[in-house]
């Protein structure tokens, strides 16, 4: 079977059987076993043979498209690994379907000849910049069309690129771990469980029946939403699978939801997510209003068999050598006005259209539908803040610890938030240079105002999802300011290290009973498996490395981030802000991870009650912890054959997104840089050292505060104390929503409903009344007249049933003559009177 | 022959088909009528040895060869009896009934490639659906005999027959679609080659559910231990009690008939029909047209090869027959509605999954695949003639990809 | 030489002009209607079954003289060979002397002979009134229909034309299908259950169930007393 | 309305109501075992009542009996269960022996022990083969008959007849066995041991045949001693009866030092079971499968016994000792004994005056016992249950028309 | 015998016999008091319709051009067929359940619920 066959067929096998898993588990969940332990078994399962497919996939990938130059270091290998003309090895395959002659039995495989055939076919005519002409290699098609009207076509199809199959593995893999670990964490929940923390009206403990089984069901279709977004091949997919996802972190949050602290912060990820997601609506819609198609990918016309163009063509077309333009779709689409008046001037459609045609590229030129496509970029990113956590729709993220921690973990690194950035990344060659200004805007201001956030947090996992938050603005800033492989790869590489890090400290809180990191301390001893882990899960994510040599993974995903902002902030010196933000970044990042490692595991205890119970945690829980760990320090390194995660991104890196790029636009003149220069020596050099000693600075800071008290927290805290109180009170972003959007909500609210009661009751009452009245003197006429009327309606039809009954012999017989007759009737007077012939 | 006969000899058309036609009846008559005195000599020798005895010995010389016939004469000879009361109309056409349908599957029967009587495009669907019938004479018979033993016979098979034709129809349907074609001498030449081609040995499913095949066919012809229209040791001789001489001994032949039917269809759809395990044919360059006298030879091999594998199976229903108890009709209607239908439907299942999925891939949306289909039939049907065999096949055949076209 | 005069000669024979297919047209119609009406003038239920086997199998004929080999085939095993057994099979449930043939009154016949010509006359007069219906066919032998009546059932129609109004329904007759088998089921399920009748026991059975059940409880039919005048006849039938 | 149909407890749920019919089976059948016939009333396969009709056989051989002295009316009881007949003359000599105060020799004892568990064997057989003919397989019931065959000729040897021997008769046997009979006997023995385990293939352990007779015609203890059912019919319910060790001292002292063990389930097991097939899941105990079994190991149990009564037969010295006189003098006054024949207990019974011929014979039959439960055991079973039923019961149509 | 020297079928022909069919099936159910008679008037019936569907969906039997039905009249006649089978096994339920309560199977005595 070829690549192009097997790939859809190994990612969506294990796209579907988490799915088989949620249904295995919705109907006969409380069966497995006692209590639905087997419900445990049966996920895992699933995702294990998931991450099995994954894995397959992704030697199958490799087979076809070998990593073969290392992404870092050598940034002439760089060149040539994102130059696919220069690297024969890598085959640029389009799926066959943009040939007109597709309508042929052929066209159906989806396939047909390799890609080689015509491989170069453009690159080598030798237009200007190679780079830019590189097209990545996708594999798209469709499973199945769910829908079609008009030009939409709604399908669930595939598209498959490098980072597709790497997402799939993330997102397998550390579902895998997950899933291992919450079978150990969620054991409570095989009997049933008093939950403490609810409190019952009458004053008793509350006890609910255990929901083991329930839990694993969501995680399952957790997963299965999250793989979809992954391989989605359209956007109506996404959006899909965007919800799927939204509606299971609202069972996954909300699973204690008889505390109200769960429910409300279910509700809130819930709504939160829902005003980014209308922003998401909105960008879908002015795309496929001016398009008409929401395919990634080339595909197929269902109807007329053609060849249609997707998104990524369409805004990047193949004979412009993929530079950005505004589609002639959007272009139209804006200048209707331009349209009608050519409309009005008369000719017949096809004219029309071939004048609308000739148009285009003059009202290109006059600036239509940059804003639409401006409008559809931040609309699509829209969804992403919200489902990512940016500002300013990050309140959620931080209350959905309230869920199992194992959920935590999911969410945050690997399902959820990573959708937003995924789907960023995916999006990207549509993005125009104005959106990623937003969005590295957006991700500068995230990352500082959650690293500010997580300083003064006291919760050991509240400290986590602030620091997740602050990642996500890293990715974001990344992806804004070019670095597109740069921002994809912290994608992956802080999967690794968030998720080790959230199931540590679920460890951490099994252990303890408690979330209060200043209850905690001196947990080293009694716990070295979680500590050690957890030790590699800071240093991993501060970036720690020796300079130039070798590093955890954050090292390199965060010295791209940091020497692509650097690049950036050169090139257009008006938004050095953003590189700012990032070098300050790294440096809280370092202060308050370790300042959570040093009050959780340095030191004395400080709670003796609470050290005192803590123990490690089982072996199903640590064994996780170790292969993440392990997962944590290697997962940036690229190997000498030039093999690694930022190569296999570097394959998929969209088209013409290698070159740096120089546009006046809607919001001044940007300069979104190539990623390649950023490897340049200097710039280099200056981004490595520039990390390493903010992260040295704020490891620094942290120990002087809590492990050799030198400098005393609480001092510091007294000295500036406004701002610690701004801190503490997290910006006091959601009191600002309180104000702004709830309370006046509610007030409205409440004078609406004193309307309703005060007026509309009344008026309804008063008509009620009248309407009595008028129903008594109704009732008299009824009785006498109407009744009078009906009574001998009905005697009249009484007895003339009892004639007529005479009629039902119930003899069957008598039923079919009767039936003859009618026919041969209706037949005759047929004839009779249409004169036309005894047939009729 | 029918043109050998036109185009050598001269004859006009219509009697040249009519000859075609007397000489495929006089075989194929006589192929049941002869197969019947065959099979009851083995039986009677098979059941002897199987039993520490002889059997026949004497007539004919040796081996008792000719005793069938001394039978069938004593049964020409006997007088043909009617019980008072019985239906006389009903009694005496329930016979042939069922002894018409026999024959009239022999029709569409394949012993060798082309060695067929009537080459159907539905042949598969025609033999199971006229074998069916028998079970009309036998209820016929059954009902006229004014006998409560022949009722209860009658009523047996006529609950039983019904009831294997399901899992029979399901099971003959995993050729036909292994095939893509109804016809007989298609599904046939499909098997051609090496025995791993036969389809018996096509998966693991094909494999089981020949012998649910098996089972269903040794109940659907009324073999011990399915014999529970005559059971003799409950209802005396069930719907034939009443019966004697010729008329009986048609209902011997129809027994033996469907028993050699079955026997035929098994070979033809699961066991390479006329097919030789090994190509010998082929392998010596014997294929059609390349000498002259090489297709009769061929034909000759093929039909004693298909000969060969349907009277093994004949035999070993013989075997079964003498070796074991008989099944109670409740047990009987079990084994086919509790065993033999779903495994047979699980089976069918299988061996869709299994071309589904092994040969080609998941298959992508279904809209333009039957476009092409389409496309690829009319393509087809604008380059000739018809050709009687063309089939699709809905299912992607070994090494295609998608569905197509195979003539 | 001899045999080229032979061969004249019978060339000569009026039999060389007959049309095959016109002659088993005859007799398969001759056998359907014959028997057709035979169905109607006999008042025995058996032998009408049997003379509804052969007027089924002999419109079976006429589906493969039409062409339409897999309806033929389909018309053996379901029709005769399914439904006709079934329908045999209730017929012997039911099979008491008295019941086998009913008489029915003269006048009933009568009655049902006058419609039953009027209809008859006013389908012919419709059958034969289109002279479109009345052109010979061109009896040209067409492709076997079975491949494209399972693609149709599919929904693939390679009998239509091009345009896109000739292809519908554009899912073929999967739906249809679906639906039938759906039916199908249903109906089975529904038949099962509808010959499955609770009865009321009369106390005197009551007595002789419980002496019964003690070792066969569930098999016994103890109701059959009602009509014990009827069954235990010693004919049985 | 269906509220009151559901309450109501006299509705019950039925198939498809078909006529009941009257259906004879037999006498002309070829399943009843001889010429008995079996009223059947079928509702469609379902058999709702039973009746056996008896006495096409009848002979008036008690009749007989009152006109012949006591060793003439020997070849009488050769008639009754004509495959057992060495037991039958067996059980009438010990009756008349009883009456006359008699005791034969040392000798003739172990050779009576011989004869007749040769015969049980012999009789088993038939019993064992029919019961697969009356299942619909035909080849166990010649293979049995081969073995029987073998049998019938040591019979053939010893009293020069093979089916009515006369050989037992009252004061001892009619004659010496010939030289070198011992050694065929015990030949033969060996040759019919490993067959068993064929017998035990084709039938006992055969998974049709276990379906078509566990836990069908299920007769409890209780019902078997109501219906005094004997022999292994009885034994098959469970019930630990056998007159060889249970019997009056007359007989149980023919089997005085002879070991053997009562084939029947004790405590969910049969004696030796690890020898035998293990009992079937679905076989309950009182069905046709036990009683199937239980003759199964009484022909084991029988060659035991033979190869028992060999050694002492030939350690005894002397004579043999003679018979009766033919018109020996019976004392006044009655004696009744049953002995444990193949089929179950035989009783005879006479009355004498003090002449040669006696006043009064009865016999008491076992298989009409065992018949009489068969209507019981055939309620509510379907048809082909009916010859399954009847001949697990194993009956002999002579002994009980007599 | 116009038919054997001229040698072509039309589709009238099948017309006419499947309106025999038709009729005797009408008359069938019309003078069986037997509900199995009234049943096989049904089948027949139904089977007088189907031989038309067959005759305008075959192409043997069209003239010029494609037959008025062509594969739609097959699959007509095979949903006839299945149909058929369906309705005659209700048929025969309700028949039986019939018997079960009258004792009888003469639909003339089947009207409990007359007028």
């Amino acid at each position: 079977m070829s690549i192009e066959n097997l790939l859809p067929l190994l990612l969506g096998l294990a796209w579907l059987v988490p799915l088989a898993s949620f249904v295995a588990i919705l109907f006969f969940g409380p069966r497995m076993g006692a209590h639905g332990k087997g419900a445990a078994t049966v996920a895992t399962a699933a995702i294990m043979t998931s991450l099995g497919l994954s894995l397959a996939a992704l030697v199958v990938w490799l087979g076809s498209h070998p990593v073969t130059v290392a992404a870092h270091g050598d940034e002439h290998a760089a060149v040539e690994a994102a130059a696919p003309d220069a690297s024969s090895s890598t085959v640029r395959f389009v799926a066959r379907l943009t040939e007109p002659a597709a309508a042929d039995h052929e066209a159906d495989s989806h396939g047909g000849p390799h890609g080689d055939a015509h491989h170069d076919g453009h690159s080598t005519e030798g237009h200007g910049d190679g780079h830019a002409a590189a097209k990545p290699v996708a594999y798209v098609g469709d499973w199945y069309t769910l829908y079609t009207g008009g030009s939409l076509q709604l399908s669930i199809g595939w598209y498959i690129d490098a980072i597709t199959v790497l997402m799939f593995v993330v997102v397998t893999f550390i579902a895998t771990c997950i899933h291992i670990y919450a079978a150990g964490y969620m054991h409570d929940e095989l009997h049933p469980v008093t939950d403490g923390e609810v409190q019952l009206a009458s004053g008793a403990t509350f006890t609910r029946e255990g929901r083991f089984h329930r839990f694993f069901q969501a995680l399952s279709l957790f997963c299965f939403s999250m793989l979809g977004i992954v391989i989605a091949g359209n956007l109506a997919m996404v959006f899909v699978f965007w919800e799927l996802v939204g509606i299971c972190s609202w069972f996954l949050i909300g699973f204690y939801f008889e505390r109200h602290s769960a429910s409300t912060a279910a509700n809130k990820a819930f709504i939160v997510n829902r005003v980014g997601d209308f922003g998401m609506l909105i960008g879908l819609m002015a795309l496929w209003g001016g398009l008409g198609t929401l395919h990634f990918g080339d595909s197929v016309d269902p109807t007329t068999g053609a060849a249609r163009p997707g998104l990524f063509e369409l805004v990047r077309p193949e004979q412009e050598h993929h530079a950005q333009q505004v589609p002639a779709g959007l272009v139209a689409f804006s200048a209707a006005d331009e349209v009608a008046r050519l409309a009005n001037a008369g000719g017949n459609p096809d004219e029309l259209r071939h004048q609308v045609s000739a148009a285009v590229p003059g009202w290109r030129q006059q600036g239509y539908g940059r804003w639409l496509l401006f409008v559809a970029g931040v609309g699509i990113f829209c969804g992403c803040v919200g489902k990512s956590a940016q500002v300013p729709l990050f309140v959620w993220l931080p209350d959905a610890m309230e869920g199992p921690t194992p959920v935590s973990a999911l969410v945050h690194s690997a399902t959820m938030v990573a959708a937003g950035v995924y789907l960023v990344g995916r999006f990207f060659p549509v993005l125009t240079p104005d959106v990623l200004l937003v969005i590295a805007y957006v991700g500068g201001m995230t990352l500082f105002i959650a690293a500010t956030i997580a300083v003064t947090a006291n919760d050991i996992k509240r400290v986590l999802a602030y620091s997740t938050v602050s990642q996500l603005g890293y990715m974001m800033l990344a992806l804004g300011v070019g670095g597109w492989v740069a921002g994809l790869f912290h994608l992956v590489t802080h999967a690794f290290f968030k998720s080790l890090l959230f199931l540590c400290s679920g460890s951490v809180i099994h252990a303890c009973h408690t979330n209060d990191m200043r209850k905690m301390g001196g947990l080293m001893r009694v716990m070295p498996y979680t500590g050690w882990t957890m030790l590699v899960g800071c240093l991993a994510i501060i970036g720690a490395g020796v300079p130039f040599v070798i590093g955890f993974s954050g090292y390199y995903s965060k010295d791209a981030i940091l020497a692509q902002a650097l690049l950036f902030s050169r090139l257009n010196p008006q938004h050095t802000i953003l590189y700012v933000a990032v070098a300050g970044g790294a440096f809280i990042t370092a202060f308050y991870m370790f300042r959570l490692w040093f009050m959780t595991f340095a030191g004395t205890p400080r709670d003796q009650h609470v050290f005192d119970h803590a123990h490690e945690s089982p072996r199903v829980m640590t064994t996780p912890l170790v292969v993440l760990a392990v997962l944590a320090v290697i997962a940036g390194w690229t190997l000498p054959g030039g093999f690694g995660v930022s190569g296999l991104l570097e394959q998929s890196r969209p088209a013409g997104t290698a070159a740096s790029l120089t546009t006046t636009d809607l919001l001044g003149t940007i300069t979104i840089p190539a990623e390649h220069d950023s490897h340049a020596g200097a710039i280099h050099v200056q981004a490595t050292l520039t990390a390493f000693a903010t992260a040295l600075a704020g490891v620094l800071l942290a120990a002087a505060m809590y492990l050799k008290p030198i400098v005393s927290p609480s001092g510091v805290a007294a000295a500036v104390r406004p701002v610690y109180t701004f801190l503490v009170n997290r910006w006091y972003v959601d009191e600002l929503y309180d104000t702004i959007f709830v309370q006046p909500a509610l007030r409205i609210a409440r004078v609406v409903s004193g309307f309703d009661r005060q007026v509309i009751d009344r008026l309804i009452n008063g008509l009620a009344l009248a309407a009595k009245r008028i129903a008594s003197l109704d009732a008299w006429f009824d009785r006498t007249v109407v009744d009078g009327l009906v009574n001998a309606a009905g005697q009249i039809t009484w007895s003339v049933g009892l004639e007529l009954k005479q009629l039902q012999t119930g003899r069957l017989r008598q039923y079919v003559m009767f039936i003859v007759v009618g026919t041969v009737a209706i037949f005759v007077l047929a004839t009779l009177l249409f004169r036309t012939s005894l047939a009729g | 022959m029918a043109e050998f006969l036109i185009e050598t000899i001269g004859l006009p058309g219509w009697l040249a088909w009519t000859t075609v036609a007397g000489v495929s009846a006089f075989l194929i008559l006589n192929l049941i009528a002869g197969g019947a005195l065959v099979f009851i000599w083995a039986e009677r020798k098979i059941a002897a040895r199987i039993q520490d005895r002889l059997g026949p010995t004497r007539t004919g010389g040796r081996f008792g060869w000719l005793q069938s016939l001394a039978d069938g004469i004593k049964l020409l000879a006997k007088e043909d009896l009617m019980p008072d009361g019985a239906d006389g109309l009903l009694f005496r056409i329930a016979p042939y009934v069922s002894f018409c349908a026999s024959f009239c599957a022999f029709i569409a029967l394949p012993f060798a490639f082309d060695v067929v009587g009537l080459r159907l495009n539905v042949g598969v669907f025609f033999v199971v659906a006229v074998l069916g019938l028998e079970v009309f004479g036998v209820i016929l018979a059954g009902y006229a005999s004014a006998s409560k033993w022949s009722l209860f016979g009658a009523m047996r098979e006529a609950a039983q027959v019904v009831s294997y034709e399901v899992p029979l129809g399901m099971c003959v349907v995993v050729p036909v679609m292994l095939a893509g074609s109804m016809d007989l001498v298609t599904i046939g030449e499909k098997q051609a080659g090496w025995f791993t081609n036969w389809f018996i040995f096509h998966d693991p499913f094909t494999f089981v559910i020949f012998w649910v095949y098996y089972t269903c066919a040794v109940a659907s012809v009324n073999r011990a231990p399915f014999d529970l229209a005559e059971a003799e040791s409950e209802l005396v001789a069930g719907f034939h009690t009443e019966y004697s001489g010729l008329r009986w001994s048609f209902f011997f032949m129809a027994e033996y008939g469907s028993m050699f039917l079955v026997s035929v269809l098994a070979a033809v759809l699961f066991l390479g029909g006329w097919n030789g395990p090994v190509p010998v044919a082929s392998l010596l360059g014997w294929s059609d047209g390349t000498a002259v006298t090489a297709p009769y030879a061929v034909r000759l091999v093929g039909c004693a090869n298909l000969m060969g594998k349907a009277t093994l199976g004949v035999l070993v229903m013989m075997w079964i027959r003498w070796t074991l108890p008989r099944l109670r009709i409740d047990q009987v209607m079990t084994t086919c509605l509790k065993y033999c239908t779903p495994i047979a439907a699980l089976m069918f299942a299988g061996v869709m999954l299994w071309q589904l999925f092994l040969p080609g891939g998941l298959l992508p949306g279904s809209r333009s695949q039957a476009a092409a289909v389409r496309e690829a039939w009319l393509e087809g049907e604008a380059d000739g003639a018809p050709v009687p065999e063309a089939s699709v096949g809905f299912v992607p055949a070994a090494g295609r990809q998608v569905v197509g076209v195979s003539r | 030489m001899t045999e080229c005069l032979f061969s004249a000669m019978l060339a000569q024979l009026p039999l060389a002009a007959v049309d095959w297919h016109g002659l088993f047209f005859l007799l398969f119609a001759a056998i359907a209607c014959g028997a057709a009406v035979m169905v109607v003038l006999t008042d025995n239920v058996v032998r009408m079954a049997l003379h509804l086997v052969l007027s089924l199998g002999a419109t079976a004929g006429l589906f493969f003289l039409a062409g339409s080999e897999f309806v033929g085939a389909m018309q053996l095993m379901i029709y005769v060979g399914g439904t006709l057994v079934l329908l045999v099979f209730g017929v012997m449930l039911t099979a008491q002397t008295q019941l086998v043939a009913l008489k029915t009154p003269a006048g009933d016949k009568v009655l049902a002979g006058i419609l039953g010509a009027a209809l008859f006359a006013v389908l012919v007069q419709s059958a034969v009134s289109i002279e479109a219906w009345r052109r010979p066919g061109l009896a040209e032998v067409a492709a076997p229909t079975a491949t494209p009546l399972g693609m149709a059932l599919v929904g693939v129609r390679v009998d239509a034309g091009d345009s896109e109004s000739d292809r519908r329904p554009p899912s073929g007759y999967l739906l249809p299908f679906e639906i039938v088998s759906v039916h199908l089921l249903v109906v089975l399920v529904g038949a099962a259950y509808l010959a499955r009748a609770k009865r009321r026991r009369t106390p005197r059975t009551v007595e002789l169930v419980a002496s019964v059940e003690s070792s066969q409880p569930s098999r016994v039919d103890a109701g059959a007393s009602e009509s014990a005048s009827s069954v235990l006849v010693e004919t049985g039938r | 309305m269906s509220q009151l149909l559901d309450d109501d407890q006299r509705i019950i749920e039925f198939d498809v109501r078909t006529d009941e019919m009257l259906v004879n089976m037999g006498p002309q059948h070829p399943s009843t075992h001889g010429v008995l016939r079996l009223v059947l009333r079928t509702d469609g396969e379902i058999v709702s009542e039973m009746e056996p009709h008896i006495g096409y056989l009848h002979r008036c051989a008690e009749k007989i009996g009152e006109n012949l002295t006591a060793r003439q009316w020997i070849p009488y009881t050769d008639r009754m269960d004509y495959l057992a007949a060495m037991n039958m003359n067996l059980g009438w000599s010990l009756a008349v022996e009883k009456l006359l105060r008699y005791e034969v020799s040392e000798k003739a004892r172990h050779l009576r022990v011989l004869i007749s568990e040769l015969n049980r064997i012999a009789s088993h057989l038939v019993g064992m083969g029919a019961y697969g003919l009356d299942l619909g397989t035909f080849s166990p019931f010649l293979y049995a008959f081969r073995e029987r065959e073998k049998i019938l000729d040591l019979f053939e040897e010893a009293c020069g007849a093979r089916l009515t021997y006369s050989y037992i008769t009252v004061g001892g046997l009619t004659a010496d066995l010939p030289p070198g009979w011992l050694e065929r006997c015990e030949a033969f023995l060996d040759q019919f041991e490993p067959i068993i385990r064929e017998y035990h293939t084709l039938l006992t352990t055969n998974a049709i045949f276990v379906k078509r007779t566990a836990g069908i015609g299920v007769l409890s203890p209780e019902m078997a001693i109501d219906y005094g059912c004997t022999g292994p019919v009885l034994r098959g319910s469970g019930v630990d009866i056998d007159l060889r060790r249970d019997g009056e001292s007359i007989y149980t002292a023919m089997y005085d030092g002879y070991a053997f063990e009562v084939a029947v389930m004790k405590d969910g097991h049969y004696p030796r079971d690890r020898e035998y097939p293990a009992v079937p899941t679905d076989a309950v105990l009182g069905d046709c499968w036990h009683r199937f079994f239980v003759r199964m190991l009484e022909v084991m149990q029988s060659m035991d016994l033979i190869r028992q009564s060999i050694d002492r037969y030939s350690q005894c010295k002397g004579p043999l000792g003679e018979p009766l006189k033919l018109a020996e003098k019976l004392p006044a006054g009655d004696a009744y004994l049953e002995t444990e024949c193949p089929k179950g207990q035989m009783g005879f019974y006479l009355v004498s005056e003090g002449a040669a011929i006696p006043w009064r014979v009865r016999a008491r039959s076992s298989s009409f016992s065992n018949l009489a439960v068969a209507p019981e055991l055939c309620r509510g079973c379907l048809i082909a249950d009916v010859p399954a039923v009847v001949g697990s019961l194993d009956i002999v149509m002579g002994e009980i028309d007599r | 015998m116009m038919l054997i020297a001229t040698g072509t079928v039309s589709v009238a022909h099948y017309l006419v016999v499947g309106a025999i069919m038709f009729t005797a099936g009408i008359v069938c159910m019309a003078v069986k008091r037997n509900a199995l008679g009234v049943l096989m008037g049904i089948e027949l019936v139904l089977n007088g319709a189907n031989l038309n569907f067959v005759a305008f969906g075959s192409s043997y039997l069209a003239g010029e051009g494609r037959p008025p039905l062509g594969l739609d009249g097959e699959v007509m006649a095979l949903f006839v067929i299945l149909l058929a089978a369906a309705e005659a096994a209700v048929a025969l339920a309700i028949t039986l359940n019939f018997y079960n309560n009258h004792a009888t199977v003469d639909v003339d005595r089947a009207d409990d619920l007359r007028g």
